[in-house]
């Protein structure tokens, strides 16, 4: 089926601000390579949940999707529906900040203290002028909360943030995207600063606004058990670079890159095994400004051989559809 | 926070209310004193009534020329306070749409306009506010435009600060990511959540207005045919009030100018507290 | 060997308003030498408010209103200033979570190591510098970072900075306080590494204050689960795991996706946390407790002992 | 803190120095009615001086050149001559230097320990006796205009107890006085102003040290400091302090520009016979070659004074990174 969302080589680095004495001596311009070479597919519908620890570049491909990023800054092709989402003179489509649209992270910071609840899910309908009628806006704002499982709606309205728990204020930014019913929502950690009893209840909703309203999702985290609970393919990021794709069972199951096994083996599991020996990385992701040569896992990847140092592995695909970027691809034993 | 609980924690606070009891006073001398006390600076009282003590006519004793100094109060209060509060507007509204736009924006604007605060920040104020008024010449218009104008770069640049924290937030990346406008973030985020410190802000600056205009009275830049309480602290020093112990004649003044200051230094500092989050009480 | 044993512990926090938060509500729990004790519970559950009472660092609002905390015997609550300063540190340290500034922004690390160490210790500077030398190398620190700042650090050198400290005066007890909460997994698990093998060579008893069950299984031997400042249940590590008694405990274990097992998503625990202003009557947990009988909101629940697995519920099993 | 902040800090002075520069330059000329109708509308001013003046500024060149010869001028050092003194203005500044590096010195000395050891004592016993004490101390003599408060020390010391001069520097029977004798005359002369000044800013320096320690005490490393076992005193001493001064350094800094022109009232008040006094006189006079060299020097010394706040703080907090 044709895929709403494509990204072709996506790549986003951010100059490194120079002084005024380095202007003049012209010091080489530093970049931050945060994302490099991506290329993806989202089908409608689709639920894709990006993986990776902090620094591997997963929040800030979430916001190149979002053109939060200004242009100059990130390159490769981004189509949506089918047609590129800037037009000719390289200006973004309005249409396409309807279809999409973004959850953030922290409850308690992504809702404008000063704002009623009432205010805060206008502001799209307003800015896109969906209606000037006040009842009818009124009634889209209700609809939407009480679809976001804030029932009854009408009783939310004209309170403020911080009268509510962080759950119910995920539900209001949930209920802020739904008004405009976007075709893609990128959920950017959702859950990860809510407390794990009302985890749930949001992932539980994502998943019924997708059966309901087809809505596909770009979902952002770092806990992988999290992705392979809730999503359809997983992609697992390090360093900017996409390290392995593939359905969420297959990657979870026989997960083919050295870092997936890594991060899989480390998983905390719920059951003592405080004894046993465990494949531990060293170090932590460096910052990635000078990135390493050949593969950008080598420092520290325990299966790294000379090859690794100095030749960019090729993404390898098999039949079905999992991918493995790594010069080896052999299965870890996999307890 | 909410309106009224905003209010609700400024009456609570005890230096905001004292604060606030202050100020109301002198508005009301301000509105209706002028209306019942005539006070014409040019009627000078007869040669026996120069310098007279207080007594049941003249509560305040008289001036230097026979004029009822109480009646110079009065007058002098409505003068101080508007001068105040119209020259904290100007440097106000100067300040922070200069800061919320060097700090919205950033770059080379952002270089640009500090550079500008900067420059205003180190010229020495009284000095600078001196030379313009003798140039411009002493109306009440001029000093209210001068003490304006010269006021504004430490607003500016607090302002500046803390549209930098706002921008950092995530509710205005939710915003961009509906697709709304600079001018739409800055009219619906930005400045709501500026101005708790714009108001308290205002408050500190209005004390150092009021300040600023009766130090320019006393240093004879004063329009002199409003006086003001800093006119009348002029004439009482020249005049030589201090050597013959003429107390009546240049404490009052000096005093109501301190009270008027200390309401609003008490108010700027309650809110201060309210705004403030770290120095709020447990 | 008891080193530390809390009997009935209750603490109130007076706010404005002469209202009251009944942060803790009679926490009884002990800790035996050389073992390690999990405090879990969610946002507002008063287990770092427990910790910190161990070493009397409440805030200035705080007060221990009842109860008994006996280190090696001897009474905390009634000791002395001076007594408790002593005790700070030299046998009981803290790890606090690395997200918090917890280390001073304009202090050297070597200076922030070497002035306890000088302080309770009474070494020399050089004597002290050494000592420093071989904390760093002890959390595998790179000892020629020993004059930078905390800035310089990264958040999980900055954790391993946090246990290099705690560990200065060879404390007996050390108190994680969500340790590794804002650190990548990968982080988290070389900490939990290192602090199992530091637990080894110097036989450290330790309490860990997180709010994530799942990596129990990595650090922890007992394990008491707090609820609106009460522990709900308390037992071993493999007993909660495999059969949980308290609802409470039971829902938590199920909000966590386990590899492997079914996909379907648990259902979450409804409403939101108590205010802890008031104290009801019967089980605090009763209105969000999907077992709810009509007693549970009229009595509070007696303790049930299972071989060493206790718990607060009318529900099923022999009482005591 | 490295080299590359130190440069861009004395860059970025340069440039404000500029700026000023350039202010001070057109400050004379575009303002409504130009220096010469101003001089003009002064009664004792005559022919031979206004010729003096327009020569003296050369106003009949269009501006640029005038703002090259300004320019030139002043890197010779040559700030023109004064019209009242007839003299260089460089000269005329440099007698008058003294009394108010003198004046301000002392002011900002005893200013600042005694500030900051108030707001260390509020503070750390916040809301006791102390605090409310020093609080509602500091609240009115920042309210205070300086001015008023010179008249009424005067008025006091003058009226009931004549025990401390209330004008000027020197007395006039001791003006030829030197050594010792000179020392204690213009030490009892400078007590009152002095004191006028210090008042005034130790309210300030209290309120800003107050509540940048009582911020201090809430964050987590003092947590940290007080679970190590260390007493308040340490805790306050070795952790808080060296965090809370770091405002102090930026404010102090500034106060020092603002002190120049308070000091302007107080030598006005105590006629002492410093820049401030100079400048109120050549208000008067409408000298505008001095005026505008005091300007300029007063704006040079707070440029200083900024500048050497941003390398202090530069020092203070390690985390200012280029």
């Amino acid at each position: 089926m044709k895929p709403l969302l494509k990204l072709e080589h996506i790549e986003v680095k951010f100059p490194i601000k120079r002084s005024l004495l380095e202007v003049i001596r012209n010091t080489p311009q530093k970049l931050v390579h945060a994302v490099n070479n991506i290329s993806l597919e989202v089908a409608e519908g689709e639920i894709l949940a990006i993986v990776g620890e902090s620094g591997s570049g997963k929040t800030t491909l979430g916001k190149a999707v979002n053109a939060l990023h200004d242009s100059d800054v990130v390159k490769g092709q981004i189509t949506f529906n089918g047609q590129s989402i800037f037009d000719s003179k390289g200006k973004l489509l309005p249409e396409y900040r309807k279809d999409i649209s973004m959850i953030f992270q922290d409850p308690y910071q992504s809702l404008n203290p000063k704002h009623t609840i009432e205010k805060i899910i206008a502001e799209p309908l307003m800015i896109h002028k969906v209606t000037k009628d006040k009842v009818e806006m009124r009634n889209l704002i209700i609809e939407a909360l009480n679809h976001a499982g804030l029932s009854p709606g009408e009783s939310f309205l004209n309170r403020y943030p911080h009268e509510l728990s962080g759950g119910q204020r995920q539900r209001v930014v949930i209920a802020s995207a739904l008004v405009l019913n976007p075709k893609l929502i990128i959920a950017d950690e959702p859950v990860s600063m809510l407390d794990v009893s009302v985890r749930s209840d949001i992932l539980r909703l994502m998943m019924k606004l997708r059966e309901e309203k087809k809505i596909s999702y770009l979902f952002i985290t770092h806990d992988i058990s999290l992705a392979w609970a809730i999503s359809d393919h997983i992609a697992v990021m390090y360093l900017g670079t996409m390290m392995e794709y593939g359905k969420a069972d297959e990657v979870i199951e026989k997960p083919l890159n050295p870092y997936t096994q890594a991060l899989i083996n480390v998983m905390p599991k719920m059951h003592v095994r405080r004894n046993e020996k465990r494949v531990l990385l060293k170090g932590e992701t460096p910052n990635p400004i000078d990135m390493p040569s050949g593969c950008s896992f080598h420092p520290r990847c325990p299966k790294a051989q000379s090859i690794c140092k100095n030749v960019k592995p090729m993404p390898d695909w098999d039949k079905h559809g999992h991918m493995n970027y790594c010069h080896f691809n052999e299965e870890a034993s996999h307890e | 926070m909410k309106k009224n609980s905003f209010i609700k924690l400024f009456i609570k606070n005890k230096m905001g209310r004292i604060g606030m009891i202050i100020f109301m006073i002198f508005v009301m001398v301000a509105l209706v004193g002028p209306v019942i006390v005539q006070y014409d600076p040019q009627d000078f009282g007869e040669k026996e009534d120069v310098l007279q003590p207080p007594s049941l006519t003249h509560f305040l004793g008289t001036d230097d020329l026979g004029r009822d100094v109480f009646k110079a109060i009065v007058a002098g209060s409505r003068v101080s306070l508007i001068v105040g509060i119209m020259a904290t507007l100007i440097s106000m509204v100067i300040g922070t749409s200069l800061g919320i736009t060097s700090g919205y924006f950033g770059g080379r604007i952002d270089d640009f306009l500090m550079r500008l605060t900067d420059i205003f920040l180190v010229l020495p104020w009284l000095p600078l506010m001196l030379v313009l008024a003798a140039l411009l010449g002493a109306s009440i218009w001029n000093i209210i435009l001068v003490i304006g104008v010269t006021g504004w770069a430490g607003t500016a640049r607090i302002v500046r600060a803390q549209t930098l924290t706002e921008k950092e937030r995530q509710y205005i990346e939710r915003a961009k990511s509906i697709g709304a406008s600079h001018f739409h973030i800055i009219k619906h985020h930005i400045f709501p959540n500026v101005f708790p410190l714009i108001f308290a802000n205002t408050i500190l600056v209005t004390a150092v207005s009021i300040l600023s205009e009766t130090t320019l009275s006393f240093l004879g830049m004063g329009d002199v045919s409003k006086p003001s309480w800093g006119t009348t602290l002029h004439f009482a020093f020249e005049s030589g009030a201090l050597s013959n112990k003429a107390y009546w004649y240049f404490v009052p003044p000096g005093l109501c100018v301190l009270l008027l200051v200390l309401s609003f230094t008490l108010m700027g500092f309650a809110l201060d507290e309210i705004v403030n989050p770290k120095l709020r009480e447990r | 060997m008891e080193i530390l044993n809390v009997k009935d512990l209750k603490i109130e926090f007076n706010l404005s308003g002469h209202r009251k938060l009944h942060a803790v509500n009679g926490v009884s729990f002990s800790l035996n030498k050389g073992e390690t004790l999990a405090l879990v519970g969610e946002s507002g559950s008063g287990k770092t408010t427990t910790a910190l009472s161990l070493m009397k660092l409440l805030p200035d609002n705080g007060s221990i209103v009842e109860g008994e905390i006996l280190y090696k015997n001897q009474s905390v609550i009634n000791a002395s200033a001076e007594k408790i300063r002593s005790l700070r540190w030299k046998e009981i340290s803290i790890i606090f979570q690395g997200a918090m500034n917890a280390l001073n922004p304009v202090l050297t690390i070597e200076k922030q190591l070497m002035d306890v160490i000088m302080h309770h210790d009474h070494l020399e500077e050089n004597e002290a510098r050494i000592r420093a030398e071989e904390l760093l190398k002890m959390v595998e620190i790179d000892v020629t970072r020993l004059k930078q700042y905390p800035h310089q650090f990264s958040g999980g050198m900055r954790q391993r900075v946090m246990i290099a400290m705690a560990l200065a005066c060879n404390p007996k007890i050390v108190i994680g306080d969500e340790p590794t909460t804002a650190l990548d997994v990968m982080v988290q698990a070389q900490i939990f590494d290192l602090l199992e093998r530091l637990k080894k060579v110097l036989e450290l008893s330790m309490i860990i204050i997180t709010h994530d069950l799942s990596i129990l299984g990595d650090t922890c031997d007992k394990v008491a689960v707090m609820y609106a400042g009460e522990i709900v249940e308390y037992g071993e590590v493999q007993d909660i795991y495999c059969h949980p008694k308290h609802p409470y405990t039971q829902k938590l274990l199920s909000s966590y996706p386990v590899i492997g097992g079914k996909k379907a998503l648990p259902e979450s625990i409804p409403g939101i946390p108590m205010d802890m202003t008031q104290i009801p009557v019967g089980c605090k947990f009763a209105p969000r407790c999907h077992k709810a009988m009509p007693i549970c909101f009229e009595e509070a629940p007696i303790q049930k002992v299972e071989n060493g697995h206790r718990y607060f519920c009318h529900l099923g099993g022999e009482s005591l | 803190m490295s080299r590359k902040y130190l440069l861009r800090k004395v860059f970025y002075a340069i440039l404000t120095l500029f700026g000023v520069l350039v202010i001070n330059f057109f400050l004379f000329r575009i303002m409504p009615g130009d220096p010469i109708s101003m001089l003009v509308r002064n009664p004792n001013a005559n022919l031979e001086t206004v010729a003096r003046m327009k020569a003296q500024f050369g106003l009949d060149e269009p501006v640029y050149i005038q703002f090259f010869t300004y320019m030139s001028n002043l890197f010779q050092g040559d700030f023109g001559t004064s019209f009242h003194y007839n003299r260089p203005v460089l000269s005329v500044i440099g007698e008058r230097v003294f009394a108010t590096v003198l004046l301000v010195g002392t002011a900002e000395f005893f200013a600042i320990i005694i500030g900051v050891f108030l707001g260390i004592i509020a503070a750390h016993r916040r809301g006791s006796k102390v605090d409310v004490m020093s609080l509602s101390f500091s609240l009115v003599t920042y309210a205070m205009p300086s001015f008023w408060l010179g008249i009424l020390l005067i008025a006091f010391f003058s009226g009931f107890l004549s025990i401390l001069p209330t004008s000027g520097m020197t007395s006039p029977a001791l003006f030829f006085a030197t050594g010792f004798e000179r020392f204690f005359d213009i030490s009892k002369h400078l007590i009152l102003p002095a004191l006028t000044l210090a008042l005034v800013l130790i309210g300030e320096y209290m309120l800003v040290m107050r509540s940048s320690l009582i911020e201090v005490l809430t964050e987590d490393y003092i947590t940290t400091a007080r679970a190590k076992g260390f007493d308040e005193k340490t805790v306050l001493r070795k952790h808080a302090l060296p965090n809370a001064m770091i405002p102090m350094v930026t404010i102090v800094a500034m106060s020092i520009g603002f002190v120049i022109t308070g000091a302007l009232q107080v030598e006005t008040v105590f006629s002492w016979p410093g820049l401030g006094r100079l400048m109120y006189d050549a208000l008067q006079d409408r000298d505008y070659p001095l005026l505008q060299g005091i300007f300029y020097i007063s704006s040079i010394c707070i440029i200083g004074a900024n500048l050497i706040s941003d390398i202090l703080y530069g020092y203070l907090d390690p985390r200012v990174k280029e």
